[in-house]
């Protein structure tokens, strides 16, 4: 029984898991269909803080803080400022409109469907890793050795991005004077 | 596992419980005794410290004052009391009490029962909420400080990491009572507040980073390790410090990580989001009472934190300034406490300089403080990088020709 | 000594519990962009989306088998070194990949929100369907 | 090291129940003491005593916006940039200054990025407004000069 539910509900960690996996799924819930977008935003932040607690479940401790760092810390910040620039309605509630809630709720429920289907089903090649250990310096020697190309194109694409961002930005300079 | 050892050894019979009860329950006790020393009555011993020193800079001697003889005087049926103070006994007690210590207790009764406004037109959810992100974002970062020798509530690999990415979660808190307040001046100090936090975590993180270079660890306690010794003596005292190493090359680092760290608690000259005279008090404008005041502990908790990172990653945290072989010997319970004093003293001392920096220095202008940190800490912290990692490149290089045995120096 | 019971070193669930978790929050995502109006909340479906397979690889990286090394073939190391040590674990490249992505995610997110607020501009609206100025 | 984020969550749960029972405790004693009397006036949005003015949520400048978008690229800098300064020490021996200018390359693109907002002047905070530059800092900076045509 244990076996087939791949989980130890035994184990005291195992409710700790359920707890964050049943978090970071209500939270994505949320976001999809909150009515206030700002309700939207912030269950996001829960989605987030959630995966970064997943990552600390799958031994990513690395990936765990810059998910806080970068999501949270700047995406998510990020979002807010675009919600905060960009409301119309001037009133607190914002609210959210959808089109076709129904078509894109069979759409994303059958491309869930297929997608916890084959993840079921298929035979994963799992192989036991031994216990935990810290994934920074694992990362960095792959920066450094197999990963240095899209290591160093990662600076050419951030640097696009920069470039793309200020210039979007200086358009908007410039309609304003 | 050091801490289950630990406390296995303490308390015999722990042995018999799961590891993970023992375990939650050190980290508990741990979490709650920092909770009850650095955050919230450091909250209202910096209070008072602060008033006391804005009443010397201001000439307003008020909080100096306050104390058991003002409170009986107040009251008609104690007045009588009261004159007792100038009898001579207790005239000569009363002067050697510093003045001022019952505002401390009043504030705190007064926070405590003082009404909990919440606007009609908040947001009632995000209002409530805010405090508990803010507070939970700044008292995390608690959990990876080495308070004392190797010793602090989590021993994380990614310890200085850990700290950048909590600290980044109460921006979108303090976006949250900016917006739910449903208030302009909290609106605005909301935005200020989260782009200048955002914008100067950049220059800090580069100057921590470069400490993270050096040390070739992100763990807080390894990197105290690395600071016991330096310029070749095994066992330096503060010579090894990273802010004395290097010639004295990282002390740029240092300063950068200080500004930054002082505009990201907005303490002024970086208090613009909360400037008075233009925003009422920023993103808690609308706060009252108690629910204020968990903003006003983080605000203090994360002043303590911005202390304890420099402590930590310049000056040796728990370390002393002489050599740690003077007090090697003496039974472990005194070296912790030697290793906290060093650690506390090291880190409140950067609170003390941050409040004496609200009473000495003007307002930053909003363009100045973002042309401050792109134009000027931002090259500089990038430039000092390449140049530390220049350098380290150097010594590693003299340490080791490249004619020596290649990978004999790969360790870990 | 990890906390989980699992005798084996495993992380408490199974692998199916991240891929399902991962899943929904896939369909949640593609959700989102379906059928929101707000170009903002596509943006936030985009970045649900991004997170599930953030998720995915994340997993993948920590259950599934990985190559025998990360290292250049061919080059032989000194006696006595580990080339994990050198060229990293190779199990890492899941987390490897997933850094990217994160990169990725925020120079979209930077880009995007820029093209936004120039809609946003130009229109008065950030209504995705309003957007229809390169219809022919 | 899996017990060591149980730690973190141990913290998290702390910070929150702490809010969580301190507003307990308030709310029983202003319960005790009466002290919750909201009448319209202490509800209404504070603006310093006087009647609100319009909407709250008035337009803020975009420059708070502009450098969030600056921001969030160096911030994601500095999360590649961490696991480089990790190793550094450690793979030394073996890649000897190859390692440097691996790093030197990828703070050095981004540092052109920099250089480039700064000299486009994205990083101002005030607007220059263009009559008041002489031509030859209209040669200078070439947008400016566009905005003038």
């Amino acid at each position: 029984m244990m076996a087939a539910l791949g989980i130890s509900l035994r184990d005291p960690a195992a409710w700790v898991f359920l707890a964050f996996a049943a978090m970071t799924v209500a939270s994505a819930l949320l976001v999809a269909v909150s009515r206030n977008i700002i309700y939207s935003a912030y269950s996001l932040l829960l989605t987030f803080f959630g995966v970064a607690g997943l990552y600390a479940f799958l031994d990513a401790d690395f990936l765990a803080a810059a998910q806080l760092l970068v999501y949270v810390g700047g995406i998510l910040v990020l979002i807010l400022f675009g919600v905060m620039l960009t409301h119309k309605i001037r009133d607190i509630n914002l609210s959210n409109e959808t089109t076709n809630p129904i078509v894109g709720a069979v759409i994303a429920g059958l491309l869930f469907l297929v997608l916890a289907y084959v993840s079921m089903r298929t035979d994963w090649q799992v192989v036991d890793r031994g216990p935990a250990t810290p994934t920074t310096q694992e990362i960095g020697r792959a920066f450094v050795g197999k990963y240095l190309l899209p290591f160093e194109a990662s600076s050419i694409l951030l640097l696009g991005a920069l470039i793309g961002a200020a210039y979007l930005s200086r358009h908007e300079r410039k309609k304003e004077a | 596992m050091q801490l289950i050892q630990f406390a296995h050894g303490l308390l015999p019979f722990l042995a018999k419980w799961p590891d993970w009860v023992v375990y939650l329950a050190v980290v508990f006790l741990f979490a709650f005794a920092i909770l009850n020393t650095l955050v919230a009555p450091l909250t209202g011993i910096s209070t008072y410290i602060e008033r006391r020193l804005a009443g010397r800079a201001q000439y307003r001697w008020g909080p100096n004052r306050v104390g058991i003889r003002s409170l009986l005087a107040a009251m008609p049926i104690t007045r009588p009391i009261s004159k007792l103070a100038d009898v001579q006994p207790f005239k000569f007690i009363g002067s050697k009490i510093p003045g001022g210590l019952l505002q401390f207790a009043a504030d705190g009764l007064k926070l405590f029962t003082k009404e909990d406004i919440i606007p009609a037109q908040a947001d009632k959810m995000l209002f409530r909420l805010s405090p508990y992100v803010v507070m939970a974002g700044s008292f995390a970062a608690f959990a990876v400080f080495p308070v004392s020798f190797w010793c602090s509530a989590i021993n994380l690999n990614i310890g200085i990491f850990y700290v950048l990415g909590m600290s980044s979660v109460v921006v979108p808190g303090i976006l949250m009572a900016g917006w739910g307040s449903a208030n302009k001046w909290a609106l605005f100090g909301g935005m200020r507040s989260a782009s200048q936090i955002v914008s100067y975590e950049i220059p800090v993180a580069i100057a921590l980073m470069t400490v993270v270079m050096l040390a070739g660890t992100m763990n807080m306690n390894e990197i105290v390790a690395t600071q016991r010794s330096g310029y070749g003596i095994e066992k330096a005292g503060f010579l090894g410090w990273y802010l004395f190493r290097y010639g004295g090359l990282m002390i740029v680092p240092f300063v950068i990580y200080f500004i930054g760290g002082c505009a990201e608690v907005n303490r002024t000259p970086f208090d613009l989001p909360e400037g008075e005279s233009e925003l009422v008090s920023g993103y808690h404008t609308e706060y009252s009472g108690f629910r204020w005041s968990f903003f006003f502990m983080a605000e203090y908790s994360n002043m303590f934190a911005v202390g304890a990172i420099a402590t930590t990653m310049f000056l040796g945290g728990p370390l002393p300034p002489y050599p740690v072989q003077f007090t090697e010997s003496l039974p472990m319970l005194i070296r912790f406490g030697e290793g906290f004093f060093w650690f506390f003293a090291k880190s409140y001392f950067f609170v003390l300089v941050m409040i004496h920096m609200r009473w000495t220095l003007p307002r930053y202008r909003i363009d100045q403080l973002m042309q401050l940190c792109w134009k000027v800490l931002m090259p500089i912290a990038l430039v000092w990088f390449v140049l530390m990692c220049g350098i380290k490149m150097a010594r590693m290089e003299m340490a080791a020709p490249a004619e020596a045995p290649v990978v004999a120096e790969v360790h870990k | 000594m990890p906390l989980a019971v699992a005798a084996n070193n495993m992380p408490v669930a199974s692998l199916e519990w991240f891929l399902l978790v991962g899943a929904f929050l896939f369909a949640c995502g593609i959700f989102t962009i379906l059928t929101r109006k707000n170009a903002v909340s596509v943006l936030m479906g985009v970045e649900l989306v991004l997170n599930a397979a953030n998720v995915n690889l994340v997993a993948f990286s920590r259950f599934v088998k990985a190559p025998a090394t990360l290292g250049p073939a061919g080059i032989e190391l000194p006696k006595g070194v580990d080339p994990h040590l050198v060229y990293g674990a190779p199990w890492i490249g899941g987390n490897v990949f997933a850094a990217f992505v994160i990169i990725l995610a925020a120079a979209e997110a930077a880009v995007a929100l820029g093209i936004i607020l120039g809609i946003y501009r130009n229109l008065g609206d950030v209504d995705v369907d309003q957007v229809t100025g390169m219809k022919g | 090291m899996r017990y060591d984020y149980v730690g973190v969550l141990v913290f998290l749960v702390l910070a929150v129940g702490f809010v969580f029972i301190g507003m307990l405790a308030q709310r029983i004693v202003s319960g005790f003491l009466h002290t919750n009397r909201p009448n319209a006036a202490k509800l209404s949005p504070y603006e310093c005593g006087e009647e609100p003015v319009g909407g709250t949520f008035i337009r803020f400048n975009i420059r708070f916006y502009v450098m969030a978008l600056v921001f969030i690229v160096f911030d994601v800098e500095v999360v590649l940039l961490f696991p480089w300064a990790r190793v550094y020490q450690e793979l030394y021996a073996f890649y000897r200054t190859a390692l440097f200018w691996d790093m030197l390359v990828f703070v050095g693109i981004l540092a052109l990025g920099l250089a480039y907002i700064w000299g486009k002047g994205d990083l101002e905070w005030v607007k220059t407004f263009e009559k008041h530059l002489s031509p030859a800092e209209k040669v200078a900076r070439p947008h400016t000069k566009k905005e003038a045509a």
